[in-house]
């Protein structure tokens, strides 16, 4: 197998993972399950940046420091989501974002 | 011929990729907020076994390591505020989903149709001896900046984060005019205070 | 066929033993455990840890019951011995232990499992045993709260939980849970029903099983014996197990006859109590809880109760203090994690007799 | 690099074979070790821990009440497998079963699986002890985490690589024990608490009647119990290949001078830890959080100051 399909099957993959967590990111509607969908979308980005580097420029870390981005703005999205579900919980016992409609300005 | 990526390696990344799918699919359909958690967990397990095949060995362990943790934090999170932690009563909790589903699998088709008729450049490069030290002094060097801007980032999310989540500050502790000598705490530390 | 039944003889040679004791049954356990001592044959500490489940004495109603429900959870291969006298416990131990050995039919399967709604009863003294499961997940569930969604309903039996005020402002859900009649370093009988948010209990309700027939008068203990034999229950709640192991031993060795070996126990009981007393670890880990106001009699916090145990238990005198109700350790439990809770009643003398007026019994 | 893994060696199966031998071995040490300790008699320490297994291999699993069976086995089966990979970075006659260049995150990401593999084991049987359990692993988790990986990182930091093989040809000159006593205690203590043993044994205490453990029986206790024994054996290894040297000693041949090193830890480790009660999590969290990570992040930096001053070159 060339190295430019595989390059193509691992990144129809990653399609496959963003594609599934926007589904669900924009379907679901508690908070929680809304950034587990978010979370799917950053795996898929992991895996294309993964990818890049191996197949197109191993040479450079560019494609590494990506990954590494991606994997803190996980960690910034999750530590954020759950403090501000703390938050909704704590003023108003809601955890879904329907709910939260009306803090629209 | 970029690749020296063996038979059997393409057999498992490629199984590890259907694997992350099915279990990114599997965080939609299950019943049990737990059972969601871990498939969320799984679907980054077998993305870090790719990245693993891809030889980037640290990024790799690091992505398990971080989700890992993620996971185990989100399963608490779950269970504290979801109706149905354990999927015993099975319950839908979707909005608009047809048109959710049209935007993610338009996603993924315009995505792929990208992919697949993008001529990918083959160049013919040195692959580095040690891709975990060439992150390292990446970050070190030339893409210090990077790191700097996501360890400011990174301050700055724990404040926030703890500015939401906690609902007691100093004043409820230590009294209006922070006088008391002992943090009034409903279970005290371990630290003599 | 031979083979697997040597697996077996070899496996269980030493079998994990749950003792459940009657009321009055304090000198019977005392010679059982010291036997299982001399055998090697370690404490279970819960039905699924458990091979041979010993019952102590005629069990009350309530007691019966409980055992029973404890049975129906220890899995295969198991033995059940029901000793009624003190003089036969080597005998009857030898042929529990052969008796697990032996090839026995189908161990508790969904069948015999009791409904939930049976242990969850409101049947005051049904008795829901205290390691078995009383719905976990459940527990946590959002029964309501939230609008337009099914409130309450059941879920396999058991019913949802609800949401509730508590201390962190969370609504968190509340889960009632029974503790006992048959935990480790807790009185058998001894009964905790509390209310559940995450691990704090809210809400504590402390009784005895089968309240209406316990003796009138507890029994004539050696005072020192009896404050190692608390000792050993506070260590074992405390996680203690070498020095919990050694307590038991200091106690077991005030029952010989033979003068030595009751010079060697008191040996033993002061080096152990010396080691509590002086131990810093416990002193951080189970110090502080429990608290109780001065003029209330109980002495102080977990802590100067358990120190007040090591000095009876080397002879030292020491000040009467008052035998604490149900209700006021019971007060003291709410608000504590399930951990701490643990502590502070394993932390005082609680003896399954009748209840004395309250009138008599307060501040004394 | 100068690696050559033991699977170069040795082949893949034996090697990986070698390892899990050696592994449950060293698991069965410990329970032995653990078992002396605890019941006072050392005569029949060794033979304790083969009864308890045997005994596991009789028993019915356990059932309950609506259970999450999957999730259940799913954790049973993680806790000995993530502690046996957790050993394949251990290097032993200056080999591991696999070398890679970020050994030292490869074994903290083993650990950090088994806080999903405890917490499922606490969730699965659907029980109030258990789930307890569960929670309390987390909440420890948390809190001695960080210090754990700092120390593991100012090992990695002395010796200017993530691999283990590297640490340990960095000590020749110097155990790093000497110039970083705070990371080797850390790391032991560590050690103690993702196995829940001994004074961090809070997610199995008696107090909850077993925690995690207290639906098990069976197979599944055989499971659990044995990868506790496996990852505090393959901690104390551990500790051996990055603060004590490794294999390197006089006269003995390296991998028996590996092997006393582990003992010595294993049993230094066993008789302190079983000298304390079982702490609690409200107590020693805090310590974890206020005192252990401002403690390791200063040790780092001195080992870094003095790496800068070309100490370990």
């Amino acid at each position: 197998m060339t190295a430019e399909l595989v390059l193509q099957v691992v990144l129809t993959v990653a399609a496959g993972l963003i594609g599934v967590g926007l589904f669900g990111a924009l379907s679901q509607q508690t908070i929680v399950m809304v950034m587990m969908g978010l979370e799917l979308v950053l795996n898929g980005v992991l895996l294309a940046g993964g990818a890049a580097w191996y197949f197109l420029a191993p040479d450079l870390p560019d494609a590494q420091m990506l990954v590494v981005v991606a994997l803190v703005v996980m960690a910034v999205e999750m530590a954020m989501g759950f403090a501000v579900t703390i938050a909704f919980y704590r003023a108003r016992q809601i955890d879904m974002i329907d709910m939260a409609s009306d803090l629209r300005g | 011929m970029l690749t020296d990526l063996g038979g059997w390696v393409i057999a498992t990344v490629v199984a590890l990729g259907i694997l992350s799918v099915a279990a990114g699919i599997a965080v939609f359909v299950v019943d049990s907020m737990a059972r969601a958690t871990f498939a969320l967990l799984a679907s980054f397990l077998a993305v870090a076994g790719v990245l693993l095949a891809l030889d980037l060995v640290y990024l790799a362990v690091v992505t398990a390591l971080m989700m890992t943790i993620e996971m185990a934090i989100m399963a608490v999170f779950m269970i504290m505020f979801m109706m149905n932690p354990a999927g015993l009563m099975p319950m839908t909790m979707v909005h608009n989903a047809k048109g959710s589903a049209v935007i993610g699998a338009g996603a993924f088709a315009g995505l792929t149709v990208g992919i697949w008729t993008v001529d990918w450049p083959t160049r013919d490069v040195s692959r580095p001896a040690d891709s975990t030290r060439q992150l390292g002094e990446a970050i070190m060097g030339s893409h210090m900046l990077v790191m700097l801007v996501i360890g400011i980032g990174l301050f700055a999310t724990i404040i926030a984060g703890t500015v939401l989540a906690t609902a007691r500050g100093r004043y409820d502790r230590f009294g209006a005019d922070l006088a008391a000598e002992h943090p009034d705490d409903p279970v005290p530390g371990g630290l003599p205070r | 066929m031979d083979l697997s039944a040597r697996l077996r003889g070899w496996a269980l040679a030493r079998p994990r033993v749950l003792l459940v004791d009657t009321p009055g049954a304090t000198p019977f356990r005392w010679a059982v455990e010291a036997d299982l001592d001399r055998r090697g044959w370690s404490h279970a500490r819960s039905p699924a840890d458990t091979d041979l489940l010993v019952v102590l004495g005629p069990p009350g109603p309530g007691l019966a019951a409980a055992v029973e429900v404890l049975w129906s959870q220890v899995p295969e291969p198991r033995h059940r011995v029901d000793l009624r006298r003190p003089d036969d416990i080597g005998a009857a131990l030898d042929e529990g232990g052969a008796a697990l050995i032996r090839p026995a039919g189908s161990g508790p399967g969904a069948d015999d499992r009791p409904s939930p709604a049976e242990l969850l009863g409101t049947d005051g003294d049904a008795g829901h045993e205290g390691m078995d499961h009383g719905g976990g997940h459940e527990g946590m569930d959002h029964g309501g709260g939230h609008e337009g969604m099914d409130h309450g309903g059941e879920v396999a039996g058991l019913p949802m939980a609800m949401t509730g005020p508590d201390r962190d402002g969370l609504e968190l859900d509340v889960l009632t849970v029974v503790l006992g009649p048959v935990l480790p370093g807790w009185p058998t009988g001894l009964v905790l029903r509390a209310e559940l948010q995450g691990d704090v209990l809210t809400s504590a309700e402390l009784c005895w099983l089968d309240a209406a027939s316990l003796p009138a008068a507890e029994l004539d203990l050696d005072p020192q014996q009896a404050a190692l034999d608390r000792l050993v229950r506070f260590l074992v709640v405390a996680g203690w197990p070498t020095a919990a192991r050694d307590a038991r031993r200091a106690r077991d060795g005030f029952s010989a006859g033979d003068p030595d070996r009751r010079v060697a126990a008191q040996r033993r009981a002061a080096a152990v109590a010396r080691r509590v007393r002086r131990s810093r670890a416990l002193a951080w880990t189970a110090g502080g809880i429990g608290c109780t106001a001065p003029e209330s009699g109980l002495g102080g916090d977990t802590l100067d109760r358990v120190r007040r145990w090591c000095e009876i238990a080397v002879g030292q005198p020491v000040a009467e203090l008052a035998g604490p109700s149900l209700d006021e350790v019971a007060a003291l439990v709410q608000g504590a994690e399930l951990g701490s809770a643990r502590l502070i009643v394993a932390g005082f003398d609680l003896q399954p007799v009748t209840v004395v007026p309250p009138s008599e019994s307060a501040h004394a | 690099m100068p690696d050559e893994t033991l699977v170069d060696v040795w082949g893949l199966a034996p090697a990986v074979l070698v390892i899990m031998v050696g592994g449950l071995a060293l698991g069965l040490v410990v329970a032995a070790v653990d078992r002396a300790v605890v019941s006072g008699e050392a005569g029949r320490a060794v033979v304790e821990p083969l009864l308890a297994g045997a005994r596991g291999l009789v028993e019915q699993r356990r059932t309950t009440l609506a259970p999450d069976r999957l999730l259940w086995r799913i954790g049973c089966a993680a806790v000995p497998t993530l502690a046996l990979l957790s050993l394949a970075v251990v290097p032993v006659g200056g080999r591991t079963l696999w070398s890679t260049s970020a050994d030292l995150v490869w074994f903290n990401a083993m650990e950090a699986l088994l806080w999903a593999a405890v917490w499922l084991v606490g969730w699965g049987p659907n029980a109030v002890h258990a789930l307890t359990g569960g929670y309390r692993f987390l909440a420890q988790g948390l809190a001695y985490e960080l210090p754990l990986m700092f120390a593991l990182i100012t090992a990695g930091l002395a010796a200017g690589s993530l691999r283990t093989t590297d640490v340990v040809a960095a000590q020749e000159g110097l155990w790093f024990v000497v110039t970083m006593p705070v990371a080797f205690v850390v790391f032991v203590a560590g050690a103690a608490a993702f196995a829940f043993w001994g004074p961090f044994a809070a997610p199995a205490a008696a107090d909850i009647a077993g925690g995690v453990t207290s639906e098990l029986s069976g197979v599944d206790r055989l499971l659990v119990d044995l990868g506790r024994a496996v990852f505090l054996g393959a901690a104390a290894a551990m500790a051996v290949a990055l603060f004590l040297g490794g294999d390197a000693g006089p006269w003995l041949p390296g991998p028996l001078w590996f092997l006393l090193k582990t003992l010595a830890v294993v049993t230094a480790l066993v008789w302190a830890g079983r000298r304390v009660p079982v702490l609690r999590p409200d107590r020693t969290v805090e310590v974890g959080w206020m005192v252990l990570v401002p403690l390791t992040l200063l040790q780092a930096l001195a080992v870094a100051v003095l790496v800068l001053n070309g100490f370990y070159a």
